[in-house]
């Protein structure tokens, strides 16, 4: 096989097959050697969590990924293919231009029994973002992943002056002896940490200095899709959660342990 | 290196054997188990997985009680000159055609027994090693230095005696020539031969007996249709046996049909 | 420094990638594969200096010379000597591979007794004893030595010896080869002396069943000489020889002697037969009367062949003379029978076979020292013993060749306190049945005479030299029997003195295999120069005996009961024995390859033959015509109990359309382990012919 | 503990390195001395005066004769010559026992392998010194280097400068004999 | 810790039930091992091979197997050059069951060879005229390229995609995919067909023996074309399997009509060049080597009968069945074609490599036959259990089937 060897013969038998051979190996491993320059560039660009949400978001069943505005009755069944990044969306600037938010609602909305405050915008992976007086941001969990949480097992918060982004991890929480990646809704800075106790997770001074929300719900498309989403929890459960019209308070008990870890995903976006 | 030393012209050794005189007594096929230092039958080996590289056939006339007639054929590697099966299947070359001696070569020290030439060869004159070879205690001191014993899970086949044809270029060599002298060179089944039904030589030498013998009447080749140019003939004044080497098989009776 | 888990796999990955780049894996890898090439398990042969040496086999009385290539002395294969005159480069299978028999696994290195080791020399003095015991008790018994191949220097000590002892016997199993030949010596008037066969000039061969294609006589005189004469194979099996024969006429089993009669009868009503030897024949009208009794008619219903092709035969036979006529037997068959031999005797005569060129000639035995010849016991062939008589039987089985069933042998022993040594070289054949079982040498072990064949056309003598050391503990049959008897001797001394009265005849010629020069005895110079010519490696060869005066001959021989026993015999043998033909429907015909029927080992190789080919039928392997088979519902490959009067025994049976519908064809030989032999199944009819036995057979 | 995570992939690297480049063949060969302490030179040289084919010989039928027997030996060596230690052994253990010396061939085949000296001196007109070297010129012997798991010689295939085959193939390329026929020079 | 391991938003058994279902396939895993190893380290003599039958129930094996196994390049090759994006349901599967059915071959022809230390001699002397030499590198390249397509499936894995390097590297191969199903698509129709070409080009075997193109014997196509029909059909059968024992939905019925529907089309077209390629045979290629095609049949039980089933039973019938939109439709139909299918493909299979072997070249041959031993049989069934190990374990652990999570969430109507 290679020139050099005991009884090897130049023929063009030889030529070709092993010309062909050779072919075939360097590409299988320049490729492989490809990967892995470029895996190499990523880590070290700190793309991995974003990777990680384009990768998740894309394993995402499609009804999961549903845009926005499907969910709100703007537009027929719409998938999102930019990773629920509105900011980037030139459907969402175009329809934001076409049809600005109408006046805020007067009070907090409600879906299935999940209240919607009205003082903050939500998140997909179901977090809420609070812009607050000093510019910083406070984020935390909405009702629905609170309830499903409970008091967590435990719970890992980036330390004050870590950088997050937006569908990067925001923090980890672990229940029932599965660990849950809660998607962070913005980009910043973590300023401070609160915990379940507190009702917020982070503090977050946004990047640039101020919050992009584009790509947040606002509290009045917050509440369809907040019942899609109590929908699919059901659907992923196979019965009903809710009682009397209102869904249950002790939903983390309620989630039967093989059910848990899909209803988290289904909940928290991800795979 | 001068010229004088170096061969000739290339050779072509094969054999005629004529089958009117084989009387099947096995002489060839012991004479070539010690030249060759094939081992012993294991106790379960069978006609199966036995190692013959010499193997004598008794065909019949298909005929009943009294009408039926036996000849002998022993067959060996038929060392094939064209489209030599097992040359090309190989996937690692230890299979030549020596362009010198036209023999086909096989190298058991390269071969991974992969069994590929046994399933290309339509005369079955290629054996597996299925056990490592044995020797009773004390025998390995009657093995023959000119040949190497094959360890388990390699081919091994006829190559007319290699290991007579180093000895006779060996002594050529002393006696300063290139080559043997016709004679010189015979392999172990041809010198064993008691009726001397082998003969053997260069085909490619017009006055050798061997060549003389294929040229003459009533040869005939095993499989010639298929094109190999095998170089052992055949040879008999017995038309049956002519018809039934060269008839197809499907002529075989039913009773002959195993399993 | 704390260490990690992740901090191991990667110093784990770092180590992986890094001893890629080493030899390492390389190396193994290359290494590995030499390793396959070089397994310490597979033997190495050995390395040395090649030479040439020469020697002759013993494995059988043919004596073929042999040329051995050694590796440092040591023998590594075997060929025959185109230079010898007799056996002519010729070796047949068994020889080629005899140097492999030394290291035989079934090989006797140890004394036995009762198959447990015990020391030589308290074996021996037991058995003196149990002589001296018999000596004083003054018992009838007598004591015998069993020659397996007689003629030898060893034959000449064990006769001389025996003549010593009154109650000595030297025993010989029953002629084979030379039984044609011994049947005519007792249809010629006075002492015929030993008698040839003229093979070189014959020109037909009229075959009764031997296996002229398959090792007998001298092979070489045979089979290199093929094209000179034609072969009529008489015989219900088709064998080798019927195969390449030129005419095969298969008969029924032990209907010979009918089918020689016919041939007579017809050779007479034809005038075919040879005038001059009819006249010479004393007898010749009783005769005509006998075999007029066996027209072909009449023997075609006996022999089931065609009354046409009895006369045609006879006359193929007497068209192309010189023509010998010869029985002898197969060597598992067991022999013709005496009368079939004295028919097939009466045919020689009848074609003018006797006393020339191409027929039956006379030559002279190989001298033996006078010390021995003088006082030898008479030769006793074993079935003429009287059943019972041997109290001592010594089986000298280092000279094995032919089948011999045990029952025989056991016949002739005492009942009760009969005690049978075995010197042999190998756990094989009788050895199982002896009480003590001495190691002998084996072939190449030991310095051997081998003098001419039985049936030779002239005397002729070689040695076969020890081209190996015998293991320790091994005893020459013939010293440790005159040790017991009390006779002192060593064999090779008494070999070299039977070469010096070879030497005194000062005749014949003697051919040296290096060179091929044939020079005359006469010429050698001295007794000491001939034997050194001889362990190098040479032969005398005794010139022919001239002045042939044809002698009168009796074709019904002297004994006057001649014609009686032809008739009997050929009213066909299974006729007259006593088992029902309804019972046993079928014949059971044992046969045998020369030296291979299970009295002694063969070579590991010849499995190649046996076992790794279809070439020869095993031991206790049994072919029976398919029509017979589905008769008795067998079938091809299946397990079989053939039973006659005698006893049963477990075949493996096997369809041959070529096999006669009726017959089972056993072969006897080297057989599996913990089988009867079909032999000691066999009809021994009277002892000197099992070849034909009444039978039947079932599936198992 | 982040700080040196790097170092441990390289680490591992040159261990192996280490390993498999020094520490590797060193655990691959058994070296075995000769058995008996023999000079070349002092047989080759002013003193013996002995060339190569005294004795290495072909002999009549072409094969090479090896190494010499110990009869060779005693025909000097019957009694000690000079008394050296090894002299002494060579005369006492082995010329007055008439033992053969197991002498450790460098050069041995493997089972393999047929070569013919005959076809190299007397038709390739080679000389001793264009395969062995000036091995008749040594004062030592070196020892005997045994793969361990192959079992060849390492002169035969482990050297850099050993002899592998593509070694005979060149040459035989070059000079235009054994058209590459395996079983020209295998058994 | 096996919660942990298992994908989100999709259901598993529980640990002890999973055990249960590991254990005898375990056990016959071992005991193959065990076969295999004394094959191994007694040597072949352990088989019921012999010089005739040179080849027996390993060859077969491996030809059926890789023949399985070719989904994983046909599907490969739909998706990622034809791109035909619906596949992707299944990919991940199918290079599972490629990986499994090529990496088993390969460990069986390591048995099966009596020299395996020497087996990388081809890799040094290669006889590039050797169709076994060619298989040979086409499937040690393509087993590298399959392990590589399985590397991404397996860092896919929940606790493994934790890590970051992994989980760039998983995302960064998945992007250069295509290249390697390129290769392997080049690679897998090169083998497929000398392992074809490795029967046709046996001139001494005049009943396997083909006429071709260039230097490939038309076997060489023929086996291309069947195994790419084959392929699709395996991947279909074993989904619906894994969906039966697993009673989960993991595909929509979509995507098995269409794995059916390419399997069909495929499976017509190699009827026809089947049918072509014997008619040439029975009328040019036997006679000219001196057999008339008939007697190849005169041995029973390996009658003409063989012929009509490879064509038409097991060829016609299932691609007619798949080629049928209606029927296509409904899984029984589909399922019962792709074992038609796969069943055909062994047959096919068995045929080149057993009745070649089996029927007489020379006239005074016999015909023969044989019956694997014990070892044989349990190295078989090793490579069975070991495929059946690898596919649980991936399936448990590993996403194979992007959809399940999607079907699973949506509520079950009845009569879907």
């Amino acid at each position: 096989m290679f020139p050099g060897i005991d009884g090897f013969e130049w023929t063009p038998g030889h030529l070709i097959f092993l010309g062909i051979f050779y072919t075939v190996v360097a590409v299988v491993f320049l490729t492989l050697a490809l990967a892995a320059v470029r895996a190499w560039r990523s880590y070290r660009a700190n793309r991995a969590e974003a990777i990680r949400w384009q990768a998740d978001f894309h394993d995402l069943p499609a009804r999961d990924r549903a845009c926005r505005h499907a969910l709100t009755g703007e537009m027929r069944e719409r998938v999102c293919e930019l990773g629920f990044d509105c900011r980037r969306c030139e459907t969402h600037a175009r329809l934001l231009e076409e049809r600005p938010p109408a006046q805020a609602p007067a009070a907090d909305t409600e879906a299935g029994g999940v209240r919607l405050p009205l003082d903050r915008l939500y998140h997909r992976g179901h977090t809420w973002v609070r812009p607050e007086k000093d510019g910083t941001v406070t984020v935390g969990l909405d009702e629905l992943a609170s309830r499903l949480m409970g008091t967590p097992d435990r719970v890992r918060l980036p330390k004050a002056g870590r950088r997050i982004s937006v569908n990067g991890t925001g923090w980890r929480m672990w229940k029932h002896g599965s660990d849950v990646r809660v998607l962070s809704p913005v980009d910043g800075e973590v300023a401070a940490t609160g915990g379940p106790e507190a009702g917020w997770y982070l503090k977050v001074k946004p990047a640039e200095g101020r919050l992009d929300a584009r790509h947040l719900l606002r509290p009045d498309e917050a509440a369809p899709w907040m019942r899609r989403e109590l929908e699919r929890v059901q659907w992923t459960l196979g019965h009903s959660l809710a009682d009397g019209g209102v869904m249950v308070q002790n939903l983390s008990e309620a989630v039967p342990a093989e059910a848990w870890d899909a209803v988290c995903a289904g909940v928290f976006l991800q795979v | 290196m001068t010229m004088d030393t170096k061969r000739k012209r290339p050779a072509r050794y094969g054999m005629v054997i004529d089958v009117d005189r084989c009387t099947g007594c096995g002489a060839c096929m012991i004479a070539c188990a010690v030249e060759n230092n094939v081992p012993p039958a294991q106790p379960e080996a069978t006609d199966r997985t036995g190692i013959t590289w010499v193997r004598v056939y008794q065909i019949h006339n298909g005929a009943s009680f009294p009408e039926n007639r036996t000849a002998f054929v022993p067959v060996m590697c038929q060392q094939c000159g064209h489209q030599t099966p097992c040359v090309s299947v190989c996937p690692q070359q230890a299979v030549d055609v020596d362009r010198e001696t036209g023999i086909v070569g096989q190298m058991p020290q390269r071969c991974l027994g992969c069994r590929y030439c046994m399933a290309a060869c339509p005369y079955h004159a290629r054996y597996f090693n299925w056990w490592d070879p044995v020797w009773p205690k004390g025998m390995e001191r009657t093995l023959n230095p000119a040949v190497a014993p094959r360890m388990r899970g390699v081919v091994e086949k006829c190559n007319f005696c290699q290991g007579r044809l180093h000895a006779a270029r060996e002594r050529a060599a002393a006696a300063g020539r290139a080559e043997p002298k016709p004679g010189e060179y015979v392999p172990a089944c041809v010198e064993a031969c008691p009726t001397a039904a082998i003969t053997f030589g260069d085909l490619a030498d017009e006055n050798s007996a061997a060549a003389e013998q294929a040229r003459g009447g009533n040869t005939f080749r095993l499989l010639q249709k298929l094109g190999t140019e095998p170089k052992v003939y055949y040879r008999s004044s017995r038309p049956w046996v002519h018809q039934v080497a060269q008839q197809d098989f499907g002529r075989r009776k039913k009773e002959e049909i195993r399993g | 420094m704390k260490v990690g888990r992740r901090d191991l796999f990667k110093f784990a990955a770092g180590s992986v990638a890094g001893l890629a780049i080493t030899p390492v894996p390389w190396k193994l890898l290359e290494d590995t594969a030499l390793w396959s090439q070089n397994w310490s398990w597979i033997p190495r042969p050995p390395r040395g200096e090649i030479g040439t040496k020469f020697t002759a086999c013993t494995l059988c009385p043919a004596g073929c010379a042999v040329r051995a290539r050694c590796v440092g002395g040591q023998p590594v294969a075997l060929a025959g000597v185109a230079e010898h005159p007799a056996t002519r480069g010729v070796l047949c299978a068994l020889g080629l591979a005899g140097h492999h028999l030394p290291y035989h696994p079934l090989r006797v290195r140890q004394a036995l007794r009762g198959g447990r080791p015990v020391g030589l020399d308290t074996a021996a003095a037991e058995i003196a004893a149990a002589l001296v015991e018999m000596r004083r008790s003054g018992s009838k018994n007598l004591v015998a030595v069993l020659d397996e191949r007689p003629g030898r220097t060893a034959s000449w000590l064990y006769r001389r010896w025996l003549a010593d002892m009154p109650q000595g016997r030297y025993v010989t199993p029953p002629e084979r080869e030379g039984a044609t030949l011994a049947a005519l010596a007792e249809l010629i008037e006075g002492d015929a002396g030993p008698l040839g066969l003229d093979l070189e000039r014959v020109r037909t061969i009229l075959s009764f069943g031997a296996p002229v294609l398959d090792g007998w006589s001298t092979p070489g005189r045979v089979l290199r000489r093929r094209e000179r004469f034609q072969i009529v194979q008489v015989e219900t099996r088709y064998s080798r020889t019927a195969a390449l024969a030129d005419q095969w006429v298969p008969i029924r089993p032990g209907t010979e002697a009918a089918f020689a009669l016919a041939l007579a009868h017809v050779l007479i009503e034809e005038r075919l037969y040879d005038e001059a030897a009819a006249r010479r024949a004393g007898d010749f009208a009783a005769y005509r009367k006998v075999a007029g009794e066996f027209p072909p008619e009449r023997v075609a219903g006996l022999s089931g062949v065609a009354a046409e092709q009895v006369i045609q035969t006879a006359r193929l036979v007497a068209g192309r003379r010189p023509a010998i006529a010869v029985g002898g037997g197969d060597p598992g068959g067991g022999p013709l029978g005496r009368e079939e031999e004295m028919a097939i005797g009466g045919l020689n005569l009848l074609l003018g076979g006797l006393e020339r060129d191409g027929g039956i000639v006379r030559r002279r035995a190989v001298p033996a020292p006078k010390e021995l010849e003088a006082g030898a016991a008479p030769v006793t062939e074993i079935q003429d013993l009287p059943n019972g008589s041997v109290g001592l039987l010594f089986i000298d089985a280092s000279a094995a060749v032919d089948a011999l069933p045990w029952r025989l042998v056991e016949q002739k022993l005492a009942s009760g306190k009969a005690l049978v040594v075995s010197l042999a070289a190998y756990r094989a054949g009788y050895a199982g049945h002896a009480d003590y079982l001495i190691p002998a040498p084996m072939y190449l072990e030991s310095l051997q005479d081998v003098p001419a064949p039985a049936d030779a056309a002239e005397a002729s003598f070689s040695l076969s030299t020890a081209l190996v050391a015998p293991p320790q503990g091994v005893v020459e049959p013939v010293e440790f029997v005159g040790r017991v008897t009390g006779n002192a001797g060593t064999l090779s001394d008494w070999i070299k003195r039977r070469a010096a009265a070879v030497y005194r005849t000062g005749r014949g010629t003697v051919t040296t295999y290096t060179t091929g020069k044939v020079e005359p005895l006469a010429e050698v110079g001295s007794a000491e120069k001939f034997w050194n010519a001889l362990t190098e490696g040479a032969c005398w060869q005794d010139e022919r005996v001239g002045g042939r005066a044809a002698p009168g001959v009796a074709l019904l021989g002297r004994h006057g009961d001649g014609a009686a026993r032809l008739r009997r015999a050929a009213a066909g043998r299974l006729d007259a024995g006593e088992a029902p033909a309804g019972q046993y429907p079928l014949v059971l015909a044992p046969f045998g390859w020369r030296g291979a029927t299970g009295n002694t080992a063969l070579s590991p190789v010849m499995s190649k033959v046996y076992q790794e080919s279809g070439l020869r039928r095993a031991g206790n392997q049994a072919a029976v015509h398919p029509a017979t088979g589905a008769a008795c519902g067998l079938t091809d490959g299946c397990r079989g109990v053939i039973e006659t009067q005698c006893g049963s025994c477990g075949v493996a049976v096997f369809f041959d359309p070529a096999v006669m519908p009726g017959v089972i064809q056993v072969a006897v030989g080297p057989e599996p382990p913990r089988t009867r032999s079909v032999l000691e199944v066999c009809d021994l009819e009277g002892g000197c012919s099992w070849r034909a036995a009444r039978a039947r057979i079932w599936k198992v | 503990m982040k700080s040196n995570g790097r170092i441990w992939f390289p680490a591992g690297v040159l261990v192996s390195l280490g390993l498999g480049w020094f520490g590797f063949p060193a655990m691959l060969y058994r070296a075995e001395p000769q058995p008996v302490a023999f000079s070349h030179k002092a047989h080759t040289g002013q003193k013996g005066g002995m060339k190569c084919e005294d004795c290495h010989a072909l002999r009549e039928d072409g094969s090479f004769s090896g190494i010499p027997g110990i009869e060779k030996c005693a025909g000097c060596h019957a009694s000690a010559i000079g008394s050296t230690a090894a002299e002494k052994r060579l005369v006492d253990e082995y010329v007055s026992q008439n033992r053969e010396i197991p002498w450790l061939v460098y050069a041995r085949q493997p089972e393999n392998v047929w070569f013919s000296h005959a076809a190299h001196i007397k038709l390739g007109k080679l000389t001793c010194e264009q395969c062995h070297g000036e091995h008749g010129k040594t004062d030592t012997l070196r020892p005997y280097e045994e793969d361990r798991i192959s079992g060849y010689s390492r002169d035969v295939r482990g050297n850099p400068g050993g002899k592998k085959m593509k070694t005979c193939e060149d040459c035989h390329g070059r000079c235009g004999v054994g058209q590459q026929g395996c079983l020209d020079c295998h058994k | 810790m096996d919660r942990a391991l298992i994908s989100r938003g999709v259901r598993r058994c529980s640990p002890r039930q999973f055990l249960l279902w590991l254990v005898p396939w375990a056990a016959l895993a071992a005991f193959g091992a065990y076969s295999a190893g004394l094959c191994l380290v007694r040597g072949l003599n352990q088989t019921n091979m012999d010089n005739r039958f040179a080849f027996g129930l390993w060859i077969f094996l491996d030809l059926t197997v890789i023949a399985l196994g070719a989904g994983a390049f046909f599907t490969g090759f739909l998706l990622y050059i034809l791109k035909r994006h619906e596949l992707k349901a299944v990919i991940n599967s199918a290079v599972v069951i490629g990986f499994v059915c090529y990496s088993g071959a390969v460990v069986v022809l390591m048995v099966d060879v009596g020299q395996p230390l020497r087996a990388w001699f081809t890799f040094w002397h290669p006889n590039v005229h050797s169709m076994l030499t060619e298989v040979t590198f086409c499937i040690t390249c393509y087993l590298t390229v399959l392990a590589i397509e399985y590397l991404p499936i397996l860092l896919k894995n929940r606790k493994i995609r934790q890590v970051p390097s992994f989980l760039v590297f998983e995302f960064e191969l998945h992007k250069v995919m295509y290249v390697l199903a390129g290769v392997g698509t080049f690679l897998s129709f090169f083998h497929q067909g000398s392992l074809g070409g490795l029967y046709g080009v046996l001139r001494g075997r005049p009943f396997a023996f083909r006429e071709g193109f260039a230097i490939w014997p038309s076997t060489f196509f023929l086996f291309i074309l069947s195994a790419a029909a084959a392929g699709p059909a395996f991947i279909l059968l074993t989904t619906w399997l894994v969906s039966k024992i697993s009673r989960k939905r993991l595909v929509k019925l979509e995507v098995m009509a269409e794995l059916g529907r390419i399997s069909g089309v495929l499976l017509i077209v190699y009827v026809l060049a089947k049918a072509v390629d014997t008619l040439v045979w029975i009328n040019e290629t036997a006679p000219a080597t001196g057999f008339a095609a008939h007697q190849f049949y005169a041995w029973r039980p390996f009658g003409t009968w063989i012929l009509f089933a490879e064509i038409v039973v097991f060829g016609l019938a299932p691609a007619l069945v798949l080629l049928d939109e209606k029927k296509r439709q409904r899984t029984g139909w589909l399922v019962g074609a792709a074992v038609l299918v796969c069943s055909g493909i062994g047959l096919n299979r068995f045929v080149l490599t057993i009745q070649t072997l089996a029927l007489p070249t020379l006239p005074f041959d016999a015909f023969l036959s044989y019956t694997p031993s014990w070892q044989e049989v349990g190295t078989f069934l090793a490579v069975i259990a070991y495929g059946v190990l690898v596919y649980s374990l991936s399936f448990r652990y590993l996403p194979l089937f992007p959809q399940e999570r999607e079907l699973a969430e949506v509520p079950r109507v009845s009569g879907d």
